[in-house]
């Protein structure tokens, strides 16, 4: 496996959203802007890669025990960094994702790659991984982000892009558009993998 | 809800009766074939077996067979004359099936040994069983159960309560309504015997009530012979003459699932059986001939008539004057659920109650759409199944929880599919679905 | 017994220096959030009361209420009001907001300081309608009198947000509790 | 043997219904409703219910076109849907309102699950969720819903913001305004007077039964609804359990709790014939792929859409609450049905 596999694995072959459904809470709720979603998948990707590579530093050291243990004190650790510092940098970012910079401890891409990848793999590839993965994660959510602000609100990253006659279609940036765009989304990716495969 | 205060069942339909062709047409007797074509299995249970060999000689009425086993009857010579060949022929459940086959030596010759049989009355149990079992008796309302083992119920189940069933719910025939009419006397001495055999304390015929001349019939002949049997007048609903729907309907007693009419002390019996009992007990007359109601629109003289067993459909529809042009589908039985018939040389059987001749427009059915779980197929279930839910399954091919949705009580009587909007044949995959639990449950020991 | 030990250890030893990492970054981001917590709040009270001096606003802290007194001039001259804070539960969050009213309970300004209504509908209460200056709020509630606020729906004169009658009504009725505590407070002061 | 038999398994006949037949029976029942929807709010409500429909039939064709189905728009439950979507929007929407609903009923709604028969919740009704979530603006504007000068008694004169005509937002805001206690809003005098007229007056109820009143095109004409719903009941396309089960439901629950403020006041007719209840219960409760098959299961999906609808009118945030607790139980369906299979004939309880 090269390392250059290692990194785009992540963005569509195991997308953690689109194609193994992890991290799910996060994408739903807080994707209904472009600029939350890239907020929401850059904090995730940090403590993504964060937590990736100290974990592979002391999966050595760790009993199989306690592992989980551990990874949730890492995890939680920069969770709890990158809350304050957005809370300190990025004041208004951080109020509008609110709870769920703090739940991102529970988000089960970061102790699903510790666990599947970064407690098994050395620090490089454990690195390579957490980015990889990250910028899935990110990516996913910008672009449902996108698909709903647009739809949702007629403007992207807060731009107004679509002419004043379009009324938008308010419910793709309330809760039920969240489940309608990611199951459309997840619908053209498996469509793609059907006309692959055939 | 109150379906109890009314001699019926709940669910069911009502599909037109079809029956004016043929229900003032008194029976007629069917020319003797030329050749008669005779399975060794004409009943459920065990096929019997042959006794005869190719060449051989026989009479009317000469036993062909002895039975299989417990649950089985033998056959008898329908015509006199030469067995011509013992071999597998198409039969009416669509496999080739064992059969003797008699070219007539257009005598009929009867065996010597029937004729009246002095105080039949008096016989004792056993004897009588007896010569309903050699007559080849089997239930002559379609199911074709031998009718000697139903006559021989288990010593824990005390039948109190013997039923003949002149129902007759199937549209199209009137055979049995025929029989009422011209053979009244014989059908209640029939029952009489019956009833000598149960030891049972009621008796009674349960008749629809749009044949009220049949039910006239055999209050007065019930009457002139002095005896204590009620005839029951039910309303007209399919699939009245089921066992189970109509014991309910006549004496409020439901069979419990799963379980056999003796469980609630009964026993019922077709008319047409009757009187072939009394005429194996009284005249030692075997089963030879049986009354078939040729009908529908692709033959031309629809009529009743008295056919010996293993006639081919060939030379009974001859007589009838012969299929129309347009004939799309032969059906042996009703239409609810008779079987549809490949071929002209198949026989008619103990249990061929009448031959239905549908045109072509009547036998092709519309294409099969999806379900849109109207429920009126729930509605119209006598079983109080889901036959919805059990059609689905069956089309996904989910069969482990088949059972015990209660696919096996399913007494197939077509409701469902009838009243389907989406025209599915929701019997044909219950049908199927009850074939892979008695798979499953047969693997399983 | 000895493996208990080394577990122990271990996730000891993990815990104390996640512990100490912690305690570094929160001490160089809490000036920060202050700061921006702080920055937050001082754009809120320019906007309620408006017309004072920004370094002219003073905060009143006791042990049951906090208010904010506005004046002109640096040196408490010339109180022009009071901004208080006030909230209640909208449609599906509560809505907090900082009122600013003068001497006669007239309101000044109004801003809303944090909400979670539906997007679209109950959120439009902070927004600036297209081609507009002042959110929802600043335009219903300046220069009217807190005390007699009403949605139209209650026979007011606040016009509702169509299809958000109920975050309007927990605005309104949010600032009329608000200027009611704040005045029965300042009263008995 | 030169001609061939048909070979297939019993039963022979059948009665010769179909879908189609049923459909476009229901259509024909809804067709006094429609009328009197052109009748009360003028013509436009006709291109209403004309757009609906033809985006549905049309969006069901192209889908099935694409996907390279069988097209099945003859058996008339796009046109139903279509219909059914119009009834449930009110008169004043542009007419891109219906295309986009109708749309999003037959494609999200249905075809997305499968088509007919596989659709979990009713297409017509999820179609105007979708609407309703989106441009609420535009939804729940009836203001302009009564050019046949049709009226409630009761409309209180001196509240002029009222912009959501319809008899249940009358009856909201004035109990809002009733049970609204503080001292600074006040109650106005004759508040209590006006909720008395509009619920209980002979002039409010006769306008509700017969349809003089504002919301959506074809909801408010009760008598209308009821004359396709006997007919619909007398040939059996509709059974009594579900519309029975829930319309009971809202009248033991209104006259319990839809009082001003005291138990056991509500007035009956005044919550049986306002909204939209008599067409949810009789024409969208009773979808038959999205309610129960069994008889208990069929009760209790009445009354459970009847006590969702009674706890969004009294509790929640909208006036009217059919669409949803429709579409709620709508989700019910398989679980009632797993949960009330019939007794099998002849089982005996252990």
């Amino acid at each position: 496996m090269s390392a250059f596999k290692e990194l785009t694995k992540g963005i569509y072959d195991q997308n953690p959203v689109f194609k193994q459904a992890l991290g799910l809470c996060p994408t739903l709720a807080v994707s209904n802007s472009v600029e939350n979603g890239l907020g929401m998948g850059l904090a995730a990707t940090f403590v993504l890669v964060c937590s990736n590579v100290i974990i592979s530093l002391i999966r050595k050291l760790v009993p199989a025990k306690i592992r989980i243990p551990v990874y949730i004190v890492v995890i939680a650790s920069f969770v709890t960094i990158v809350d304050y510092s957005m809370n300190g940098l990025f004041h208004e970012l951080h109020k509008s994702l609110g709870l769920f910079i703090p739940l991102i401890v529970v988000n089960c891409i970061i102790l699903g790659r510790a666990e599947a990848f970064a407690g098994k793999n050395n620090i490089f590839l454990s690195l390579l991984d957490g980015i990889g993965m990250g910028l899935g994660f990110t990516l996913a959510l910008v672009l449902l982000g996108t698909i709903r602000e647009i739809l949702g609100n007629g403007s992207f990253l807060g731009i107004p892009v679509i002419g004043a006659s379009f009324k938008p279609v308010l419910i793709m940036i309330l809760p039920p558009g969240a489940f309608l765009s990611i199951g459309f989304v997840m619908g053209f990716f498996n469509w793609i993998e059907n006309r692959k495969s055939n | 809800m109150g379906f109890l205060t009314k001699r019926s069942f709940s669910g069911g339909i009502h599909p037109p009766s079809s029956k004016n062709a043929t229900k003032n047409s008194a029976i007629i007797t069917c020319p003797l074939p030329s050749t008669v074509v005779i399975p060794v299995s004409q009943h459920i249970g065990a096929p019997s077996k042959p006794i005869v060999e190719v060449g051989a000689a026989v009479k009317t009425g000469d036993l062909l067979t002895e039975p299989g086993g417990f649950i089985s009857v033998p056959v008898h010579a329908s015509i006199s004359g030469t067995v011509k060949a013992i071999e597998p022929r198409p039969h009416p459940l669509g496999n080739d099936v064992l059969s003797i086959v008699i070219e007539s030596d257009e005598k009929d010759e009867w065996n010597s040994s029937i004729g009246p049989q002095k105080d039949y009355l008096q016989l004792d149990k056993q004897e009588k069983i007896r010569r309903i079992r050699d007559a080849g008796i089997a239930g002559m309302g379609g199911a074709t159960f031998p009718t000697h083992v139903k006559l021989s119920p288990p010593g824990d189940k005390p039948i109190d309560t013997f039923l003949l069933n002149g129902a007759e719910c199937e549209p199209y025939l009137t055979s049995d309504h025929r029989l009422m009419l011209e053979q009244p006397k014989k059908i209640i001495l029939g029952m009489q015997i019956i009833v000598s055999i149960l030891g049972a304390q009621n008796a009674g015929i349960g008749v629809e009530n749009n044949k009220p001349d049949a039910i006239k019939v055999l209050r007065k002949t019930i009457a002139d012979l002095g005896l204590p049997y009620k005839v029951y007048s039910l309303p007209v609903k399919y699939p009245q003459g089921a066992e189970k729907q109509l014991i309910v309907a006549v004496t409020k007693r439901a069979v419990p699932a799963g379980g056999l009419p003796m469980d609630v002390g009964c026993v019922v019996q077709n008319v047409g059986t009757a009187m072939a009992v009394y005429e194996a007990v009284a005249e030692k007359k075997p089963l030879v001939e049986r009354v078939v109601t040729v009908t529908g629109k692709g033959v031309k003289n629809p009529q009743n008539v008295l056919a010996r067993i293993g006639t081919p459909y060939s030379a009974l529809l001859e007589f009838c004057g012969g299929l129309e042009d347009n004939v799309g589908k032969i059906i042996m039985g009703g239409p609810m659920m008779g079987l549809a018939q490949a071929s002209l040389e198949i026989p008619v059987i103990k249990g061929t109650s009448g031959l239905l001749i549908l045109d072509e427009k009547f036998s092709k059915k519309p294409q099969e759409i999806t379900c849109i779980s109207c429920a009126r197929c729930v509605d119209v279930c006598p079983m109080k199944l889901v036959p919805t839910i059990l059609a689905k399954k069956v089309k996904y091919n989910i069969f482990d929880s088949l059972e015990k949705d209660n696919v096996l009580d399913c007494i197939e009587c077509g409701s469902c599919a009838y009243v389907c909007p989406s025209q599915i044949n929701l019997v044909h995959y219950i049908k199927y679905g009850k074939h892979q639990v008695m798979k499953a449950r047969k693997k399983a020991g | 017994m000895k493996d208990v030990l080394k577990i122990g250890g271990i996730l000891l030893a993990i815990t104390v220096i996640a512990a100490a990492a912690l305690s570094g970054v929160y001490s160089v981001t809490k000036p920060l959030i202050e700061d921006a917590k702080q920055k937050e709040q001082d754009a809120a009270l320019t906007v309620a009361l408006a017309g004072a001096d920004t370094s002219g606003i003073y905060k009143v802290e006791n042990e049951e209420y906090v208010y904010y007194e506005g004046f002109t001039e640096r040196e408490r001259q010339n109180l022009i009001g009071y901004a208080f804070i006030t909230s209640k539960y909208g449609y599906s969050s509560d809505i907090v907001t900082m009122v600013g009213v003068d001497t006669a309970g007239t309101i000044i300004g109004i801003k809303v300081l944090s909400q979670q209504e539906t997007p679209g509908l109950g959120t439009r209460i902070a927004e600036k309608a297209y081609g507009e200056t002042k959110t929802w709020v600043q335009k219903q509630f300046e220069g009217k009198t807190a005390m007699g606020c009403a949605v139209d729906k209650d026979g007011g004169s606040i016009i509702s947000i169509t299809g958000a009658t109920i975050s309007s009504r927990a605005v309104t009725n949010s600032v009329v509790d608000g200027y009611k505590k704040f005045n029965e407070f300042i009263t008995k002061k | 043997m030169e001609k061939k038999l048909f070979v297939s398994s019993s039963p022979h006949i059948t009665d010769r219904e179909s879908v189609a037949k049923i459909m476009f029976t229901v259509i024909a029942a809804l067709v006094p409703a429609g009328i009197g929807g052109v009748y009360f709010f003028g013509p436009k409500a006709l291109w209403v219910i004309l757009v609906s429909v033809l985006a549905s039939v049309a969006t069901e064709a192209v889908i099935q076109i694409l996907m390279k189905k069988p097209v099945t728009v003859g058996d008339g439950s796009a046109i139903l849907t279509g219909i059914l979507l119009a009834f449930t929007i009110s008169v004043q929407v542009p007419l891109w309102i219906p295309a986009v609903g109708a749309f999003f009923a037959i494609a999200v709604g249905k075809q997305v699950f499968g088509g007919l028969g596989f659709n979990p919740m009713n297409p017509a009704l999820l179609g105007r969720a979708f609407l309703l979530a989106s441009w609420p603006d535009y939804m729940i504007r009836f203001d302009l819903a009564r050019p046949r000068g049709g009226h409630l008694a009761g409309i209180p004169i001196n509240i002029d913001g009222i912009t959501e005509a319809t008899p249940l937002n009358v009856f909201r805001q004035l109990r809002d305004i009733y049970s609204n206690t503080t001292e600074f809003t006040g109650v106005q005098p004759d508040v209590h007077q006006q909720i008395d007229t509009l619920t209980s007056s002979y002039t409010s109820i006769k306008n509700l039964f017969i349809g003089d009143v504002g919301g959506c095109i074809g909801e408010t004409s009760a008598l209308l609804l009821l004359a396709g719903a006997a007919f619909l009941m007398y040939k059996r396309y509709i059974g009594w359990k579900i519309p029975f089960g829930y319309i009971g439901t809202v009248a033991l629950l209104s006259w319990i709790f839809g009082g001003k403020t005291d138990l056991f006041s509500g007035n009956i007719l005044f919550f049986v014939f306002s909204g939209g209840l008599i067409l949810g219960a009789f024409y969208m409760a009773t979808d038959m792929v999205t309610s129960p098959v069994t008889f208990r299961g069929r009760i209790l999906f009445g009354i459970g859409c009847g006590v969702i609808t009674v706890l969004i009118r009294q509790v929640g945030g909208y006036p009217e609450g059919v669409c949803y607790s429709i579409l709620l139980m709508n989700l019910t369906v398989p679980l009632l049905d797993r949960w009330n299979r019939p007794k099998v004939f002849g089982k005996v309880k252990k």
